[in-house]
């Protein structure tokens, strides 16, 4: 080991006469572009389609009965393919939450700071993300009970963007029972069926 | 067949530095490897096989990397691999590595981490626009903000924690050469009065974005046998992935963590790690996260991980000093920052860490996770064979 | 060395899946669990293969890991190689002796970006990388030096595309198949001279999942378990001037350290996705192609699922052993331009 | 399950990286830059073109940097007759490789020509430069056959 960690390890390069003196190249750009044209999958697609009608999906997994949210057609409880999916109400209760004061690609219509929170739905056993908003930054808390803020009818796409906020209800909070786990555990996720 | 002894022989990094605009992506590599084959005295030919870890391609924009890189590292006619864990992947790296030697089927082995992200950006490369995805993008701050949130209202843990860890790691990181961050001048209130980002994370208490690698060289017995300097044995390896997202999961101590862990020390006959470990290369990127992970790998009870930041416990010169490579906090190329705190654990039972040396140290722990805190790999080093 | 046996094999592959990833490799692993009888909580390593390139998403193997049941957590790898490497990788596990089983997949949804553009992003990124050299354009290259050298003829490789997509017939899986002769192959068009349109990959959507496990559970859960009875891998240099295109000699060494014509091959499947490199890895390994039927499945010419592939030929190779339709197998996988990176592993009954 | 299908949507990834080069790629795309093309030695006094700063075959440290031709041999090529997007013509062209005089390894690189009959192992080729030049491969607009005129 030398003695100078930072010791170079290359040996000096010799240059050709008709590039001594001259101002080196340091760096080259080489601009990246890929184009994909995606698909959505199944699950996600009915989940896109029914929020254009202010509708929200989840899946039910097979073997606990938990609900997640968006679906992604095999829920980790079980690592089967979902076969339930389940309508949702837009009222939940913020699980935890963050005030943000950094931008967002691409949203620079949201003015800093923001919080950004997962909201556990009424029967959804995990967090969906979102924004609250309508109550001061430093009040939002654990259990607070929310309810969405739907676009205007003429702007709904297919796109969880469809909720613009999540405001609170006035309602009294949700009683965090633990500060370590989230969401709501169904039945234990070991008992599972092998698919026949 | 028994499992063959492993040992570290070597270990090299690069200067980590937010762009390392001296060198091209190979330069950068060979540079950690030139120096861990230099500790162990070794040429390129003397390896058997070489293990490649970094985290997303985008970073550089280069499809499989180790595809043009392992011609640069004496890879021809040789096994390389490339392993890819998101943030644990460094760690992971030396693992899969590491079974390379016990299996029997290699004697010396080159594992190597790297990121080089001033090719592109961190913020781009990690939140890349995704179809049909929500706009909320909370990015890592954002995603881990919330959980550090539940954790100080568990433990109810003074404001301040966060900013003793990122003082204390900046100031680690005076006695580290290769360190990113070298801020002699920092002051504690410049810590706690550096903007919030995503609250309750301040600026000052999340990790640079560097361009870096770490090489170690691994061994079988026969081989340390004969390796110039002291070497670091590996006690015992554990790695453990669980989903990010379900019901019941415990986000502050995730099941993963506490099961890897206590898979880690059954492996190492380990039984009061407080007593029995001498120094942690621990992952992280949060301040915050120290104490959590404190609690975590058995360093103190649930809730209590912060008095060992305030009592200075975990200061170098402290009871159980942490990070005293400066850590993630002060240098993060997120595909070499696993192996760093492997590396630099086996450094410190090597008595090879120069300045920020955990004197008399002969056992230690490298620790490292990734995803949403769902990917954990870690490994157990000390002096004695 | 402990004895260690594919015990389960199973694959998709279809031009476009419309499904997302997950969805895409969940019935391919729970195939595997159900022939097996061995679920989540039996299976004591997982390593899967997937490229963020493929996907256009950092972390994109992150979602296809629920496929596995991660509740409670498991003891899990990733490469960012095909799925061969990570079966590589769990055999290395295996012979720890700390594992009996372990889960493999390796998968890419290579449809909604352009494939042969992405691999242009695999190339020296100061001097080739730039030119967007798509993966085609650098194949024939190799195949005009294998041709101007004689190793090949344009009826040699129309050969090879023809006994192919005959074999394809009897599988389900391939993308191209059909019963086509020399002549009429050789009088279509170039596609990019001197590359015909059969001289090139069937490009596909798709991936496969494979069970290892060690002689008692092997023996429990497979009634003719596929010994792998050595898997070596070896890289060659990547500069393509420096490098001799005629040769893959990562592939002969591997195919040497594994003694591959020691004995009778019945079966190899060779990871070839162009007609002239499966007559070069032929030759780097050996084979006598009297004795040996290269590529019942049509092989990744008549179906390439990258990242795929090479453990594809693997579980086609076990396959063919499980079915008793062979006694000693080869497989073979390959990553990078020119055949750049090889893996070979022998598999007897 | 959901039957009516799924939803589709263009994602475009894009980013102007820019690559430190290091000594020797840097002293390629400066002699680029100038107008000439430059190797680099091995230890058989054999010359790499382009040069890296290792030997392929060995990774042992190369540092002599040497000036080679901008004409040459074409050692393989193959036809591209349907350029895609990003490639440096929208017009059928050649992938080549072009051993230059002076260089004892191929270069990669496109050669304009009138068809693919015009091309053939063998034959001699030189570079056309761009009149605006910033050290990229691209400063090599492409290789002709040398025996065109001009």
């Amino acid at each position: 080991m030398t003695d100078d960690p930072l010791a170079p390890v290359a040996p000096p390069v010799q240059l050709p006469p008709r590039l001594q003196g001259v101002e080196a190249v340091q760096s080259v750009r080489t601009p990246f572009r890929l184009e994909y044209h995606a698909s959505s999958g199944q699950h996600m697609a009915a989940f896109l389609r029914a929020m254009k009608q202010k509708q929200i999906l989840g899946e039910r997994c097979p073997t606990t009965g938990q609900v997640f949210v968006p679906p992604r057609g095999v829920t980790p409880t079980s690592g089967l393919e979902t076969t339930e999916l389940v309508e949702l109400p837009d009222t939940g209760y913020v699980e935890s939450f963050c005030i943000t004061r950094v931008p967002i690609p691409g949203r620079d219509d949201l003015e800093l700071p923001y919080v950004s929170a997962w909201v556990v739905l009424d029967g959804a056993s995990v967090g969906f993300i979102g924004l609250v908003a309508g109550i001061p930054a430093d009040e939002v808390r654990l259990g607070l009970r929310v309810k969405a803020v739907w676009r205007p009818d003429e702007e709904l796409r297919e796109t969880a963007d469809n909720i613009h906020h999540w405001a609170p209800t006035g309602e009294a909070d949700v009683r965090i029972a633990s500060y370590e786990l989230i969401g709501a555990p169904g039945r234990p996720p070991a008992e599972r069926q092998v698919r026949a | 067949m028994a499992k063959e002894r492993c040992a570290v022989i070597g270990v090299g990094q690069t200067k980590y530095q937010s762009t390392r605009g001296d060198v091209s992506i190979a330069g950068l590599v060979r540079e950690a490897a030139l120096r861990a084959l230099a500790d162990a005295a070794l040429e390129w030919d003397d390896i058997d096989a070489i293990v490649i870890g970094k985290a997303p391609d985008f970073f550089e924009g280069v499809m499989m990397p180790e595809i043009v890189l392992g011609e640069a590292l004496g890879g021809v006619g040789k096994p390389v691999l490339r392993v890819h864990t998101a943030g644990s992947v460094g760690g992971s790296t030396a693992i899969v590595a590491s079974t390379l030697v016990e299996s029997g089927i290699h004697a010396r082995v080159l594992a190597l981490g790297f990121e080089k992200q001033s090719e592109s950006n961190a913020m781009w490369a990690l939140s890349l626009p995704q179809a049909f995805q929500t706009s909320i993008n909370a990015g890592a701050g954002g995603y881990f903000a919330p959980i550090i949130r539940r954790y100080m209202a568990m433990s109810a843990a003074p404001e301040l924690v966060g900013c003793l860890v990122a003082f204390k790691d900046r100031q680690h990181a005076l006695a580290n050469p290769y360190a990113h961050l070298h801020q002699p001048d920092l002051t504690f209130d410049q810590v706690v009065e550096s903007p919030m980002l995503w609250d309750p994370i301040r600026y000052s208490e999340t990790c640079p974005s560097s361009d870096g690698a770490c090489a170690v060289v691994l061994a079988s017995e026969a081989a340390a046998a004969v390796a110039p300097n002291p070497v670091a044995w590996i006690d015992a390896t554990a790695m453990r992935s669980e989903a990010n997202n379900f019901g019941g999961r415990n986000m502050v101590n995730p099941a993963a963590s506490s099961m890897c862990v206590a898979d880690l020390y059954a492996k190492a006959g380990i039984t009061e790690p407080r007593r029995e470990i001498d120094v942690v290369e621990m992952y992280v990127p949060f301040s915050w996260y120290e104490p959590m992970w404190l609690e975590s790998l058995g360093f103190a009870e649930k809730g209590e991980g912060w008095r060992l930041v305030e009592d200075g416990t975990t200061r170098l010169g402290g009871a159980l000093p942490v990070n005293t490579s400066g850590g993630v906090l002060s240098s993060n190329p997120i595909g070499a920052s696993g192996m760093v705190r492997f590396a630099e654990a086996a450094l410190q039972v090597r008595g090879m860490a120069g300045e920020h040396q955990v004197d008399g140290a002969t056992r230690a722990l490298g620790h490292a996770y990734g995803g949403g805190a769902q990917y954990f790999a870690m490994w157990i080093v000390s002096a004695a064979a | 060395m402990i004895d260690v046996a594919v015990v389960a094999y199973a694959a998709r592959q279809q031009p476009v899946f419309d499904e997302n990833e997950i969805e895409m490799m969940a019935p391919v692993i729970e195939d595997v669990r159900v022939a097996t009888g061995l679920g989540p909580d039996d299976l004591d390593f997982t390593c899967s293969g997937s490229s963020d390139f493929l996907a256009g998403a950092a972390f994109s193997f992150v979602m296809t890991v629920d496929a596995t049941r991660p509740v409670p957590p498991i003891v899990e790898s990733h490469v960012e190689m095909d799925g061969a490497w990570a079966l590589y990788e769990a055999w290395v596990k295996l012979q720890l002796g700390e594992a009996k089983t372990a889960l493999i997949y390796g998968y890419g949804k290579s449809s909604p970006g352009s494939l042969r553009d992405v691999l242009a992003t695999q190339l020296d990124p100061y001097a080739a990388g730039p030119l967007k050299a798509d993966a085609f354009g650098i194949a024939g290259l190799q195949a005009r030096y294998m041709l101007d050298a004689g190793d090949v003829t344009e009826a040699r490789m129309a050969e090879i595309a023809a006994r192919s997509m005959a074999s394809a017939e009897s599988n389900p899986l391939s993308i191209r198949k059909g019963t086509r002769r020399v002549e009429e192959l050789l009088a279509e068009p170039y596609l990019h001279d001197p590359l015909r349109a059969h001289d090139v990959p069937a490009r596909a959507d798709g991936g496969a999942a494979v069970i290892l496990a060690t002689r008692e559970v092997a023996e429990r859960v497979c009634e003719r378990p596929a010994w792998v009875r050595g898997i070596d891998h070896r890289m060659d240099i990547h500069h393509l001037g420096a490098r001799d295109p005629r040769r893959a000699p990562s592939a002969a060494i591997a195919a040497q350290a594994l003694a591959v014509t020691a004995d009778k091959i019945d079966v190899a499947e060779l990871d070839a996705p162009f007609t002239h490199q499966e007559a070069l890895l032929a030759t780097e390994l050996g084979l006598d192609s009297e004795a040996t039927t290269i590529n019942p499945s049509g092989g990744s010419l008549c179906g390439h699922v990258m990242m795929g592939a090479g453990l594809t030929r693997i579980g086609e190779a076990a396959a063919r052993i499980h079915r008793g339709e062979a006694d000693r197998a080869v497989a073979h996988a390959t990553s990078g331009p020119w055949l750049q990176q090889n893996l070979v592993a022998v598999m007897e009954g | 399950m959901p039957d009516e299908g799924v939803l589709h949507a263009d994602v475009t990834l894009e980013y102007p990286f820019t690559r430190s080069t290091g000594p020797v790629v840097g002293a390629f795309l400066t002699a680029l830059r100038e107008g000439f093309v430059v190797g680099i030695e091995r230890p058989d006094g054999t010359v790499l073109v382009p040069p890296c700063e290792y030997d392929p075959a060995t990774a042992a440290p190369l540092t002599e940097v040497v000036e080679v031709g901008d004409a040459g041999v074409v050692t393989s090529w193959c036809w591209n007759g349907e350029p895609r997007k990003g490639q440096p013509f929208d017009a059928p062209y050649a992938w080549a490789l072009i051993r230059l005089d002076g260089a004892d390894t191929p270069l990669l690189h496109a050669v304009r020509a009138s068809g693919p009959d015009a091309l053939a192992t063998g034959m001699r080729v030189r570079a056309v430069w761009r009149a605006e030049r910033e050290g990229h491969i691209c400063d090599i607009e492409c290789f002709v056959p040398e025996a065109e005129g001009g």
